[in-house]
């Protein structure tokens, strides 16, 4: 069971959330060439290792958060708000999951 | 040594000492014509293919651990063509009719058992979508029949067909050429067939790095050294983008991982492949008795070969769901694979940018039904350099162009196909 | 609003009518009833706007609008619960709700302005309150997140999954009792499973 | 009552409450306390069942759930749970048990003969053989494997009982009861950490009950009895007796079942029969204890033959004695107990054999101080025996320098040592190591927050247990936060140090061929691994699947060491060389009802039901799924009224009349702020600049693909407030979607947005007539010039407010009402009762479905996830010079190329013929058992009341451009063609007149 901290809910379980994908690919601007929004929608570097991903805590407060995790260990370093404009929450950052460091 | 009922009983006259080894040992080479990446199903049936088919025996596959010992032990060894789309159909077709012949082609019984898949529907609209699979599937010359309630009965008569059930069972959609069969013997009887057409398997070789020059692969860097190699193919699905990155090339691909499970042996219960139409679980019953059933990814980037718990519980509400005495019996094992998640759920058998360098993944969890199929395309494809015309639509280039081969509909997120 | 004209509307039909009685569950150390008739408003702050919008639920209400997350203030009407990042769930009993002029919504339309939405969901929602010495079993039944007194009292509330739906859940007291609040559409489904988890101590 | 072989005296067990039970029919007594095998024992039935291949008979071999071997079908009917390990069944009045996997009976059993033809049955003889005749395989041979395999018969009725899942959270979880776990938890509880204590039996102690131990001066037995007593009274701890752990997942989740019931008849009412724990530690304490390795010899599987610790068990812990002429065998100093113990019990122990030249001398002086002769340099070649042993043969371990030795006996306690249940600590991620000194593999590197300790942990010496215990659990207690002091330590006397020389197979003797059976369930023996190995099947993991080894129900716990060891010794490396395999949950097997929970038959999903919801029902609405909502398809007014019946004339009257829907289903989205527009603009293909106020406008959004995503209306309720609708099937995925791009990619847009779904109530009024209903409750002008198509505007209906909006999916002059939901039924009611005069009726989704086909109205099963905007002819409503989503991909070559699936109406040109769903469109030179290729489908069909005939939808090639030309429709499934004409979609009103009168 992942646990994942959401910045403001705290520790939850992984099935209060939705998984949103490889957060590190960057959204082209409108005009953007085929092959941009191409790798946008399709290619992946599916790491194995650090992984920078998005989930959404939809069971609970909806929020959007970017979540840094191992995707052989499942160890996760990090966790964040994904939009700035969102006030912060009391809890972001802290690894909270059982994984010994 | 040719298995066959007068080998066992002669060999079991004189204590079962004259067995030989399955496949050589053999130390690896410093180039063969082609090298395989990937000791799995696929690879070593895209090896025994080249050597049988296409005549190039100067082969040699790589596996880091094990043969056999990724997905292709560790699914839920379903075998079905039941496909909607025209490309899928006739390409899982064609490897339904190569499992038809297997045992026999490869001198090892591989347990090919056609005891039916049995996709059950419970509702007008699920109904109108087994009509147009079914109809799909007759079209592109597969069988299929569309049965009643009654004829559900039949087949799995301990379902739960009462009204007091949330999603009552109205019919089902049935391949009854379809099946399942013994997944480790799959890749063994690959492997044994392929040795003695002269192809070298090399288990702890892990590929560590492809060299080349330009466009061109050279051969490939593994742990126990180089290997010089006119062609490589990369039969590693689950792992297709960390090869892939050793030539700088993302791919359309996620990893994830799908559980699978096993109940404890019990006398024979299932006697088909059946799966709920309303909740994902597909069970069937193997030969030793165990219930083998699955359902849904865990549904986030893993390379971990195991799962979590939510997707375990979910898995088994529908199962319990669907057949209400399952309740009662034990799991005995809970596992997970690693699956190549395509972007839109279809395999990608095809060359690459680089010029020698060919690609057999993206087999979301179709993988192992296709393992005879997915072998014979792939070494048609590496031995002509070019597509076969039942793998020509499988390509990389698709997402690019926008021709998608997309069953479920539900566009470019691997973790929903 | 003159009076006649709001005793002319409708009784509310609650999604749980079909439960007989007062109280869902009514056993010596746990009952379920349903709060019927709230007045349930979400306020949503625009962008930048979370303290001010949060000094304006404070100052109309006179119940302090807590910005950290998983707290709820209550006075003896009205609940105001964080209901996530930039969100607020504004529980009033329906008197509470007429002494503010027969409509909180306006009011709070008013106190809140441009900093942010004011949406009506009276009629979304469905209330339950869950209360007696074996409440916290029955939560723990159907909800992953820890309600331990050292985790979780009075005067905190978390938006999570309970029986697997979304909810609202704030502790009101510490006898414990929970408030739970769930869509409505769901109700039924909701108080079946809760019910289910409570029948071991009837 | 005759209990032969029950002790005079002693035994956790409840004399004073004898119980009653049956065994293949035959009824025994037992007492409280007692398990299913120890009371068999007690009354001297050592045969239990069949083995899976050879069907030798087998009897009991330990004492716990590692048992390979005594498995029954416990209970009948219903509750029939087959594979039930006897050694695991708490004992109670009335319990049935039967043997399984024998005919006719377990003493003559047919299958036995199998036995004979053993040599053909060698490890992975069914990939060699069974491929001739080709058909064969399937109706002949694998038929009878598949009736030969499994053990026990499954009940088919459904499970009479129930299971429950709970959560729990805690500071430290302890894992097993033993002296380390119970130690360890109250040493933790004493620094104030949240602690819970998990054990898989009903009493807390393990091998302190097991064993003849003192511990401060008093038994074990009372020691942990009181340490019981004293966590049970501290009010941080929660005790869960009956309790295994069986699975250490990520993050340090636990999954822990819990046996509620099992040791009763049935249930008690309100309670389930199971309980599956989800806990959620800080921290971790495995005293998980050790599992003991039975020795390898000839015959070895023969009834009478025990693990030495289990022979203890059953006389400590149950006075039962198991023999009464027993050989303790053994390479290891642990074993010499049970000689002692046998001693005391009043068994007759003939010798202790020990394979090491040179014993433990204290411990040699104990068997002399007792006249137990000690046999060094020897261990067992083989048993012999019928159906219960009757002799062994000794071999000298130092080569075969002798004639072997026979000694009469019933009893042979054997020990190979033992392995730490290193399980959970290989779940939770980490490796076990061997460790050379003991012989077996211990806990490597912690990957997650967990300790192993005892002997899970390698230390077999009790002292070691406790000490280990107390330093554990307070440091558990110190990782969590907690301060605090350490508890006084526990002393235990008489312990003898642990002492082992590694034997993994005995010598045969007179080098005769003996079955040397590993894992006994599975009828691996040692002679298949070496075959295996021989063959290349030399990786352990490719040993296991070939062989089997490991895989049956007990997974190998008293099997998979010995068979490495095997293994090693084949390759001739080093045990750690060889590695061992993945241990995987779950740790015993686990009922399948507790994954499930209470999910399962009408709970696996929860329902949603409309305001509307109980009107429908008490009209006697059909009801059809549609998301996880129940919606009113069609309304019987007679009980011979059929779906065609009803849908049709429900169609009627809407397009002649008035009638209403409930459409509370659709999503509803509030969206406010100074940004909405542009934010709009982004979502949809269609432009939202200019929606005044006041107005609704219709918008198809893309997926980033470019394949159509949803579609609905938005209507500008206010300067920066407006209203989205989605499908129902849709409406989650669209607020998330929405959310996604509001949070991840334009966080500069100021809006917020959330779900209103369930506060509103929707009724659509639909038909010519329904403007003059609306007017009879509605207090604002209705006329087209003050309210046009599309309008919206707020109202009152009687007292409700409402929300007007002037929109239409049949196709006819339409409003829908929208209400605050508990004033839905009501607003219903008196929309009925307004229109009452004029003959309203409610109509169902399935004449909404037949309206939308007439007017060609694309819905789900159009935008089936393949299709883009241009597929649906929906095209136009695109403004490309703005960016939103899917703009781009959906301008890739092959989605606006030749060959793409677009959206026609069809006509069948065969009167009297149905259309079918899901038929194909193939051009008519086809036949139907050829293989060929499909243009396209039919995906929505109906009779239209309108045109009195069948219409239908479809997705052909090119279709936009073949209207007018006859194609055939054929469903090979029903063996079914149709000749079909292909035509505009739009059946009705092609210029949307009547929307607009």
């Amino acid at each position: 069971m992942l646990r994942i901290e959401c910045p403001w809910c705290g520790v939850r379980n992984e099935d209060e959330f939705s998984y949103g994908g490889d957060a590190s690919v960057q959204r082209p601007a409108d005009g953007g060439s085929l092959d941009e929004w191409y790798d946008y929608v399709y290619t992946r570097d599916n790491s194995a290792g650090q992984h920078t991903e998005h989930w959404q805590h939809l069971n609970g407060c909806r929020a959007w958060i970017t979540v840094v995790r191992d995707t052989i260990t499942h160890e996760i370093f990090d966790t964040a708000p994904a939009s700035p404009n969102l006030p912060p929450g009391s809890g972001s950052g802290k690894k909270t999951n059982g994984v010994k460091s | 040594m040719h298995y066959s009922a007068l080998s066992l009983v002669k060999q079991a006259l004189s204590g079962n000492r004259g067995w030989t080894r399955a496949w050589r040992n053999p130390e690896p080479k410093k180039q063969y014509d082609v090298i395989i990446i990937g000791g799995g199903g696929h690879g070593l049936a895209t090896a025994y293919y080249l050597a049988k088919l296409h005549g190039i025996t100067d082969v040699a596959v790589l596996e880091k651990g094990y043969i056999g010992g990724g997905n292709t032990g560790r699914n839920t060894t379903i075998v079905r063509s039941n496909y909607l789309l025209k490309p899928n159909s006739q390409f899982y077709e064609h490897s339904m009719k190569l499992w038809e012949g297997l045992s026999q082609d490869l001198n090892y019984n591989v347990m090919f058992s056609q005891r039916g898949v049995l996709n059950l529907f419970h509702t007008d609209a699920q109904r109108d979508a087994a009509v147009h699979r079914g109809n799909a599937m007759h079209l592109n010359g597969v069988d299929a029949e569309l049965l009643d309630l009654d004829g559900v009965k039949k087949l799995m008569p301990h379902l739960d067909f009462s009204r007091n059930t949330r999603f009552p069972v109205i019919g089902g959609l049935s391949q009854p050429r379809g099946g399942t069969a013994r997944h480790d013997a799959v890749a063994w009887g690959f492997a044994r067939a392929a040795d003695s057409l002269g192809v070298d398997i090399i288990q702890k070789c892990e590929v560590t790095g492809i060299r080349r020059a330009g466009d061109k692969v050279l051969g490939v860097e593994t742990s126990r050294g180089f290997i010089g190699a006119g062609q490589v193919g990369v039969a590693v699905a689950g792992n297709s983008s960390r090869v892939f990155n050793m030539v700088g090339m993302k791919l359309p691909i996620e990893s994830h991982v799908l559980q699978a499970f096993v109940t404890e042996g019990i006398k024979p219960l299932i006697d088909t492949v059946c799966t709920f139409g309303m909740g994902h679980f597909y069970i069937s019953q193997s030969d030793k008795g165990g219930l083998v059933f699955g359902g849904d990814l865990d549904g986030y980037n893993s390379y971990a070969q195991r799962g979590n718990l939510p997707t375990f519980n979910h898995v088994v509400a529908g199962g319990v769901t669907m057949m209400p005495c399952l309740a009662r019996l034990r799991i005995l094992r809970q596992w997970g694979g690693v699956m190549d998640m395509s972007m839109d759920g279809t395999p990608i058998i095809s060359k690459t940018p680089i010029h020698n360098l060919y690609l057999n993944g993206g087999w979301c969890y179709g993988g192992f039904k296709a393992t005879p199929g997915s072998g014979w395309v792939f070494a048609y494809t590496i031995a002509h350099d070019k597509a076969h015309e039942l793998n020509k639509d499988f390509t990389l280039e698709r997402f690019r162009e926008g021709s998608l081969i997309d069953e479920k509909g539900v566009g470019a997120s691997p973790n929903a196909h | 609003m003159p009076e006649t004209q709001a005793n002319a509307l409708p009784a509310r039909v609650s999604p749980l009518l079909a439960i007989e009685g007062d109280a869902i569950i009514d056993y010596k150390n746990l009952r379920l009833q349903e709060r019927k008739s709230l007045t349930v408003i979400q306020v949503l702050a625009f962008a930048n706007q979370h303290q001010a919008v949060a000094t304006a639920i404070s100052k109309e209400l006179g119940i302090e609008c807590a910005v950290s997350p998983g707290i709820c203030n209550a006075n003896e009407h009205t609940q105001v619960a964080w209901n996530g990042p930039n969100s607020w769930m504004i529980i009033a009993s329906d008197e509470a709700a007429k002494r503010k002029s027969g409509a909180l919504m306006k009011s709070l339309q008013k106190a809140v302005a441009d900093t942010g939405a004011v949406v009506d969901q009276s009629h979304g929602r469905c209330a339950l309150r869950l209360s007696g010495i074996h409440a916290r079993k029955v939560m723990a039944k159907n909800t992953a997140i820890d309600l331990h007194p050292i985790a979780f009292g009075p005067g905190q509330c978390a938006l999570t999954a309970v029986a697997h739906m979304s909810a609202l859940v704030i502790q009101v007291d510490d006898s414990p009792s929970y408030d739970l609040l769930v869509a409505r559409s769901l109700a039924r489904s909701f108080v079946d499973a809760i019910e289910h988890a409570c029948h071991e101590f009837a | 009552m005759s209990q032969k072989f029950r002790c005079d005296e002693g035994g956790a067990i409840d004399r004073r409450k004898p119980l009653s039970f049956t065994f293949d029919g035959k009824t025994y007594q037992g007492y409280e306390g007692d398990t299913l095998a120890s009371a068999l024992l007690a009354n001297g039935v050592h045969l239990l069942g069949r083995s899976f291949k050879y069907h030798r008979p087998r009897g009991i071999m330990c004492a716990g759930s590692e048992e390979p071997n005594a498995m029954v079908e416990l209970r009948t009917g219903a509750r029939k749970e087959p594979n039930t390990r006897a050694t695991t069944i708490e004992l109670f009045d009335g319990l049935v048990a039967n043997s399984q996997n024998r005919w006719p009976s377990l003493r003559f059993d047919v299958m036995a003969v199998n036995n004979l033809f053993s040599p053909l049955l060698s490890a992975g003889f069914y990939y060699k053989t069974f491929m001739w005749p080709v058909s064969f395989w399937t109706n002949v041979y694998e038929h009878i494997i598949r009736r030969a395999a499994g053990l026990g018969t499954a009940a088919t009725e459904a499970d009479p009982d129930f299971y429950e899942q709970c959560h729990e959270h805690c500071d430290v979880l302890v894992v097993g009861a033993g002296p380390a776990g119970l130690m360890a938890a109250i040493s933790a509880a004493n620094y104030g950490a949240r602690v819970i204590i998990a054990d898989e039996h009903a009493q807390l102690g393990g091998s302190l009950i097991n064993e003849n131990f003192n511990v401060d001066g008093i038994s074990g037995k009372d020691w942990a009895a009181r340490q019981a007593q004293k966590l049970a009274g501290m009010n941080n701890v929660h005790i869960l007796n009956r309790t295994t752990i069986f699975g250490y997942y990520d993050h340090n989740t636990i999954g822990a079942i819990e046996k509620v019931s099992d040791h009763v008849p049935q249930p008690a009412a309100g309670k389930p029969r199971q309980r599956m724990w989800t806990l959620y530690p800080k921290r971790v304490v495995i005293a998980a204890g050790a599992t003991e390795r039975p020795l390898i010899f000839g015959n070895n599987d023969k009834p009478g033959v025990m693990l030495a610790s289990a022979v203890r068990t059953y006389i400590n812990r149950w006075g039962v004695k198991p023999g009464s002429r027993a050989i303790v065998a053994t390479n290891n100093s642990d074993a010499y107990r049970t000689a002692i113990d046998l001693h005391q019990a009043g068994v007759r122990v003939v010798a202790v054999v020990d394979s090491r030249m040179h014993p433990d001398a204290p411990l040699a002086a104990k068997l002399d101080a007792l006249s137990i002769e000690l046999i060094a340099g020897k261990t067992i070649g083989a048993a012999e025996g019928g159906q219960h042993l009757r002799y062994v043969q000794l071999v000298s371990t130092q080569g075969l320098t002798a004639d072997p030795q026979r000694i009469d006996c019933d009893l042979v306690a054997s020990s190979s040592g033992w392995n730490p249940n290193v399980h959970l600590h290989s779940q939770s991620g980490a490796k076990p190591i061997y460790d050379e000194t003991i012989a077996s593999f211990v806990p490597g590197q912690s990957r997650q927050a967990e300790v192993s300790i005892g002997a899970a942990k390698g230390s077999f010496e009790l002292q070691d247990c406790l000490d280990q215990g107390r330093a554990a659990g307070a440091e558990a207690a110190k990782l969590s936060g907690f301060k605090g002091r350490l508890i006084k330590t526990a002393s235990a006397s008489d312990d003898d140090a642990y002492s082992i020389e590694a034997l993994w197979i005995a010598p045969t003797p007179y080098n005769k061929s003996y079955k040397q059976f590993i894992d006994q369930q599975n009828d691996v023996k040692a002679s298949d691994i070496d075959l295996a190995a021989r063959e290349g099947y030399d990786s352990v993991e490719l040993l296991k699947r070939y062989t089997t080894q490991g895989m049956a129900t007990d997974q190998g716990k008293t099997s998979n060491v010995n068979a490495l060891a095997i293994l090693a010794a084949q390759r001739g490396e080093p045990i750690p060389e060889v590695g061992t395999t993945t241990f995987r949950p779950p740790y015993v097997p686990v009922a399948m009802g507790n994954f499930a929970g209470h999910t399962v038959g009408y709970q696996f999903m929860p329902v949603r039901r409309t305001a509307i919801h109980d009107w429908n029902e008490k009209q006697g609405a059909v009801f059809i799924e549609a998301g996880m909502w129940l919606r009113a398809r069609y309304y019987p007014q007679s009980p011979e009224d059929t779906l065609y019946d009803c849908y049709v004339r429900e169609t009627n009257a809407t397009r002649s009349n008035v009638a209403m829907v409930d459409v509370s289903t659709l999503g509803k989205i509030d969206i406010q702020g100074p940004d909405v527009a542009e934010f709009l603009n982004r979502l949809y293909i269609n432009n939202w600049l200019k929606l005044p106020i006041g107005r609704a406008r219709y918008g198809i959004m893309l997926r980033e693909d470019g394949v159509v995503f949803d579609d609905g209306t938005t209507t500008r309720l206010g300067e920066n407030h407006y209203f989205m609708t989605t499908t129902t099937a849709n409406a989650a995925p669209v607020l998330a979607h929405m959310e996604y791009y509001h949070q991840t990619a334009w966080p500069e847009l100021d809006v917020v947005f959330c779900s209103v779904t369930e506060q509103w109530t929707g009724i659509a009024v639909a038909g010519p007539n329904s403007r003059k209903l609306l007017e009879n409750v509605i207090d604002i002008d209705l006329s087209n010039e003050a309210f046009p198509f599309m309008a919206y505007g707020e109202c009152k209906m009687n007292n409700i407010s409402a929300r007007l909006f002037r929109i239409s999916f049949s196709g006819e002059l339409a409003y829908e009402v929208n209400v605050a939901a508990d004033y839905g039924e009501q607003a219903w009611l008196e929309l009925l009762e307004a229109g009452r005069e004029m003959g309203v009726s409610p109509y169902g989704t399935e004449a909404l479905g037949t309206m939308r086909i007439e007017k060609g109205h694309v819905a789900g099963s159009e935008l089936d996830g393949r299709t883009t905007a241009l597929d649906l002819g929906l095209e136009g409503m695109a403004n490309r010079s703005k960016h939103f989503i899917g703009k781009h991909n959906s301008q890739r070559p092959a989605l606006i190329g030749d060959g793409r699936l677009q959206v026609v109406g069809i006509k069948s040109v065969e009167a009297g013929r149905n259309l079918r769903i899901g038929a194909h469109l193939v051009d008519d030179k086809v036949k139907l058992e050829s293989v060929s290729q499909s243009q396209g489908h039919i995906t929505a069909i109906t009779f239209s009341p309108s045109l009195g005939c069948g219409i239908a939808l479809g997705l052909l090639q090119d279709g936009a451009s073949r209207h007018g030309e006859q194609i055939d429709a054929v469903s090979p499934l029903h063996d079914e063609k149709i000749r079909v004409e292909i035509c505009h979609p739009i059946f009705i009103d092609p210029k949307g007149e009547l929307v607009r009168a």
